[in-house]
């Protein structure tokens, strides 16, 4: 066991830590889940790609800079740290590009990465449809085979960001006459396609976060299906280890909500309920525990061991971490906890990071199943 | 001992239910979003009609003369349908205050016309900085030098404060609060803010315990129709106990709340610490319903679409507002935690 | 509404208090649940028989002073406030009685209640088999019909002071071809009856709380049925409301529990974690929201109301608040928390009264099983 | 960066596990309830042997020189076994201090025999009242009078303190606690009982991993076999939430326990604040876990005749033995809230 960095990564990091203390804007940029600000965070994302930071863990013909995992944490770590943009381009490059680099080929790589990492094609993923939420094998959009491709038929919704996007990506019954889980395959498709119509729909904090997409049917070519037909399932579930575990939430989102409240509890402890002096050590406790419970998942990584069902134990703590902590933060405002306080001033980003908190314990699969699937898969337990 | 509603009390309970289900359904308190004052169109003098805006006003005012606890179920009924309306400040708050603490000149010349609607009136206090309704209030009550005064609204200068519910108009006061006249001053300045925050505080739980009812409702009826895996969400035991949970926190919340009521009515020495409970329990139940009923809906309850969210955020806002859960168990703990006396008597 | 008790009601409430001021023993007794403890409850149970307060709401003619609802409750607030002697005798008279009072005969009642009362013939309730316990109604105990009566065979389990009871009430199987929750019989059986073999188990605390009794060929007059042949599962159900509901957790129990919590709370506030603060208001909190939920409850029996699954609200309600009153004393003590103390000194009770609510939500039916009923019964969920 | 132990340690942890599952099985705890010493007759000599207790322990004092990251999971599996011997008393604190603090002739007269299990060493500190196996020890670590004293039983009067884990033999020091020899005095003997806490803390931290795993794996195997309206109980999802609620607050919770071992050994600056973390974690975590253990088992769990009581109540005493997560949850606030340095550096 050695917790200290190695010199390189102690490097990588300082290397970080001065580009981000360099660049990230100094006033917060308009929500990225809203149009002006999605084509702001643009921006931000080239600036990013251009200094090499965009996807670190990437191959170098990528625009990446072939990064272990350990220094992908880091420059998470540092990311976090600086406060600086979330990134609009993270349903691409968290959750499609490890698809594309396992199931895809070397065509669809080539094509797809490099404007992905750049932010000049953007994606969002089309998973949920509105009678297959937590039950995802009940998907009913489907794809007809033609000549040179398929003709998509159906409706898919809760796509992040999808009314700002180029593309989306998703799973479509190819086969109707094998059981559920089978006869799925894992189409890409971009939203300027004939027939298909993108509808925006606001989220909770306001933001035209979410869209509706419907397709009437879109043709989309062979070289867009990823991996072997009727196959989808098998990749979907590999996507959605991704979302639930390490790469959607690293432990650095976490240590920086954890810093800025106990910055928080130190400007109100005064005045703070006495219980929330415990509430802040907790959530601090929560932050270490999930940033060690990560450094040991990719300490296995890298020795070569996959996360499997971890991954459903992993969204479980870290989503429901996100919502205590914010609720913590909340109680330590006192009444002016209700104000949105006119913008992305620190008081009114707890209100906003509150509301984003409550889709952790829903989307990537709700932690109902995710708790099914701990009994089931970690534990053993027969199924119901 | 009869801890229970008279027939009246439900029966006007029922009818104003009624009421605000035609007058103030989801469409309008919707459209309450993005309209100029955040209040449903002519809606506040039906309200009068009813006599629910002078219910604890004195007959000599034209009011109903009831006490808090005939106000407690329209109170409840008005968070039921989220009504964006000043109701607590104004007939919960104000108009008693008025009553109680103002010279004759003031009660006489606001009063009855605050009973039949015609003016609304507002309130500022420590305990609720943001001023609801100020915009569209003719007079606001003040806390300025030591007293509390009645202001008419052209007097102040208002910002606006962007409140999480969109329909909930808060303002805070940038100048103007000198001015217009006295309510009291000294001790009994200090006895109306206490008084003051006893009547938003109690009126406040009771709006929770509705908003939770309302919204309970909402996802039970959701659970049964929405299906996965070939069922209706409802029938999984997962979804069936954090329904039992959501249903537990607010029944036993309610009971608290009635108390307080009834407490208040009867001046009873202790009704603040009474009052204290009641709100910091509703506070707690009614948001532990809304996460439920959140995480039950899942996605579509993230929609502002669809209509949990007008609910949700009003319970966020209530249970910070007229005292948090915080501030509240701090003077429940002030009162009896940090004295020698006997817990009950 | 009224919130103020009558001037009977006061009277009534002074009455017992100067009572239970001048005759609770000034030392606590030993254990209930152990057999020496038992004998000098009993005693106990005796003197207040004879003073009248054994059953206040009972008729006179068994011994009560037909008190109302109300009253019952004063008398239960102030038996608690007194600290007075935990009632050996609670199996019989507020979960056996009430079913005497409702199926049972003239017969049965002259005979069996008055001694219940006195604590002259003591009860316990023969419940749970091995393989019936959340599911009661799969029991397999049997009972064959013969001349006079019936055999009974089988085998029951959990049943609180067993080992030292006169008597079980429970249910058997007198008709095995008919669905699981018809075909069962309510029973009275003498623990001296030949066949019947009684071991006692020792509870989490140590004390011997609970019984196995095996029943051998055991012979039970007709005079000992209780109700109808075949209908037990309707008259048990009635029961177990009393059991869950209001009968056997009075909210005097959890008002003297919060005025003890509070005291400690006052002995150590000065070195106490700043969250227990917070944790002792709401824990008073607590016991004032089921004390007015109570008096909600009463109020509507008074005026003709029943309980029906309002009970099972109750009983998850008061089983976890229970343990998190006992939580937070035990946390207030530190680490002299694991101390037995050496018998039942103040601080030694909290360690003892938090294993005994441990079982809260167990008995009477988990809390699992009050969740189902509540959510299918009150909210009209749909069966699984 | 490497978060995870070597094969030596992973085999050291597989053959203790497997040594203690022969020597240390339910029936052997069960009888230390009742036995004189509360200790399993002769296995101390075996874990002498085995070399536990020495193992932190210098070479030269016949120790295998090892350090806490060598350590944890060793006492992972004491508390797995639920081992009724002051072994983090003796071998995680006493040697330890004994080794770092105490003069040359003290040290070479005590430790090589502690290393052997010849003789047991424990330890009273404020942070550690009730002095763990004081009646079989042989050498007692004491507080008095602004020094640490190493003391021999055979001077002291001690008396006996009921613990609710019967296994458990406590003692309180009625006197001597004067005699003996000095270990170390002044700000050394501060610094010797931080460390003492902090070694002590660890120990029972790791302990307490190991023995909510054994409540959790106990709890699976009962409810895959046990049956109610016809099938598994683990089937149903109540019972499945409750138990993946365990395992992630268990597996949520080792990670700090590790961290805060290796963090020991490299003699961290900031070793006692992770140290707390620790505990707090564990303890609150093998409560909760030992909680869904008995709801998921019903009255079974509530008799003793069953075996999980043996371990529940070990949990409930180690949660709350060197320091409870109070006690470290307040050690953290002071160096981390209180400040105003950098949370992470």
């Amino acid at each position: 066991m050695d917790l200290e960095f190695t010199e390189t990564e102690r490097a990588f990091r300082a290397e970080c830590r001065a580009w981000l203390g360099a660049h990230v804007p100094k006033t917060p940029l308009p929500s990225g889940d809203t149009r002006e600000g999605f084509a702001r965070h643009l921006e931000w994302e080239h600036e990013l790609f251009d200094a090499g930071w965009a996807v670190v863990s990437w191959p170098r013909k990528y625009g990446g800079r072939e990064a272990t995992l350990f220094e992908w944490l880091i420059f998470e770590e540092e990311y976090y740290r600086a406060q600086a943009p979330n990134r609009v381009t993270q349903n691409g490059i968290f959750l499609l590009a490890p698809v594309l680099f396992e199931y895809g080929n070397d065509e669809q790589r080539d094509r797809i990465l490099e404007p992905m990492a750049r932010g000049d094609h953007t994606w969002a993923q089309a998973w949920s449809e509105p009678n297959a939420g937590s039950d995802l094998a009940g998907l009913r959009s489907e794809a007809i085979r033609v000549e040179g491709g398929w003709r998509l038929r159906g409706q898919k919704t809760w796509c992040t960001r999808g009314a700002f996007c180029d593309s989306v990506y998703g799973l479509f019954r190819t086969n109707p006459k094998v059981p559920r889980h089978r006869g799925l395959t894992y189409f890409m498709v971009r939203l300027d396609a004939e027939g298909v119509r993108v509808r925006g729909v606001e989220r909770l904090d306001g933001d035209e976060g979410f869209a509706e997409v419907f397709f009437d049917d879109v043709f989309v070519p062979d070289t867009d299906v990823i991996g072997k037909v009727d196959k989808g399932w098998d990749i979907a579930m590999a996507t959605t280890n991704s979302e639930r575990g390490l790469t959607l939430r690293s432990p650095g989102r976490f240590m920086a909500t954890a810093t800025r409240l106990i910055e928080l509890w130190r400007s109100r402890r005064h005045a703070a309920d006495p219980a929330l002096r415990d509430a802040v050590v907790e959530a601090w406790i929560d932050a270490e525990a999930y940033r060690w419970y990560t450094y040991g998942t990719v300490t296995r990584m890298v020795e070569g061991h996959a996360m499997g069902a971890d991954s459903s134990l992993n969204k479980i703590f870290w989503s429901e971490m996100d919502v205590r902590m914010h609720e913590t933060a909340l109680a330590l405002l006192g009444p002016t906890r209700e104000l949105e306080a006119g913008g992305l001033d620190a008081e009114g980003a707890w209100l906003k990071g509150f509301q984003f908190a409550l889709a952790g314990p829903i989307y990537a699969g709700t932690n109902e199943i995710q708790r099914n699937v701990v009994a089931e898969r970690l534990l053993k337990l027969p199924k119901g | 001992m009869r801890f229970a509603f008279t027939d009246d009390q439900l029966g006007f309970r029922d009818s104003l239910r009624d009421m605000l289900a035609n007058e103030c359904p989801p469409g309008a308190l919707r459209a309450c979003w993005t309209n100029d004052t955040g209040r449903v169109p002519g809606l506040w003098r039906k309200l009068g009609d009813l006599g629910l805006l002078g219910i604890s006003a004195s007959e000599e005012q034209g009011g109903l003369g009831l006490a808090e606890v005939d106000m407690v179920l329209p109170l409840e009924e008005a968070g039921r349908a989220a009504l964006p309306e000043p109701l607590v400040e104004h007939a919960a708050v104000a108009i008693p205050i008025v009553e109680a603490f103002a010279p004759a000149v003031l009660r006489e010349r606001w009063v009855p016309r605050a009973v039949t609607g015609e003016v609304t009136l507002t309130i500022a206090l420590d305990d609720a900085p943001f001023v609801l309704g100020a915009d569209s209030a003719d007079l606001v009550l003040v806390w300025s030098g030591g007293a509390l005064r009645a202001v008419e609204r052209s007097e102040l200068t208002l910002a606006r404060c962007r409140s999480v519910d969109g329909a909930r108009r808060l303002f805070s006061i940038v100048s103007g609060m000198g001015g217009g006249e006295s309510i009291c001053d000294g001790e009994r300045a200090i006895e109306a803010a206490r008084d003051a925050l006893d009547r938003g505080a109690l009126a406040a739980a009771a709006q929770l315990l509705g908003l939770g009812a309302a919204v309970l409702d909402l996802t039970v009826g959701y659970v049964k129709v929405r299906e996965q895996f070939g069922k209706p969400i409802g029938s999984f035991q997962a979804i069936k106990h954090h329904l039992a949970n959501a249903l537990t926190a607010l029944e036993m919340a309610r009971p608290l709340v009635y108390r307080a009521a009834a407490s208040m009515a009867a001046r009873d020495a202790s009704r603040s610490i009474h009052v204290s409970i009641a709100k910091a329990r509703a506070s707690t139940a009614a948001q532990q319903v809304a996460r439920i009923a959140l995480q039950c809906h899942g996605a579509i309850g993230y929609s502002t679409e669809y209509d949990l969210h007008l609910w949700m955020k009003r319970i966020w806002a209530l249970a910070a507002a007229w005292g948090d859960p915080a501030r509240h168990r701090a003077r429940i703990a002030a009162a009896v935690l940090e004295g020698e006396g006997q817990v009950y008597p």
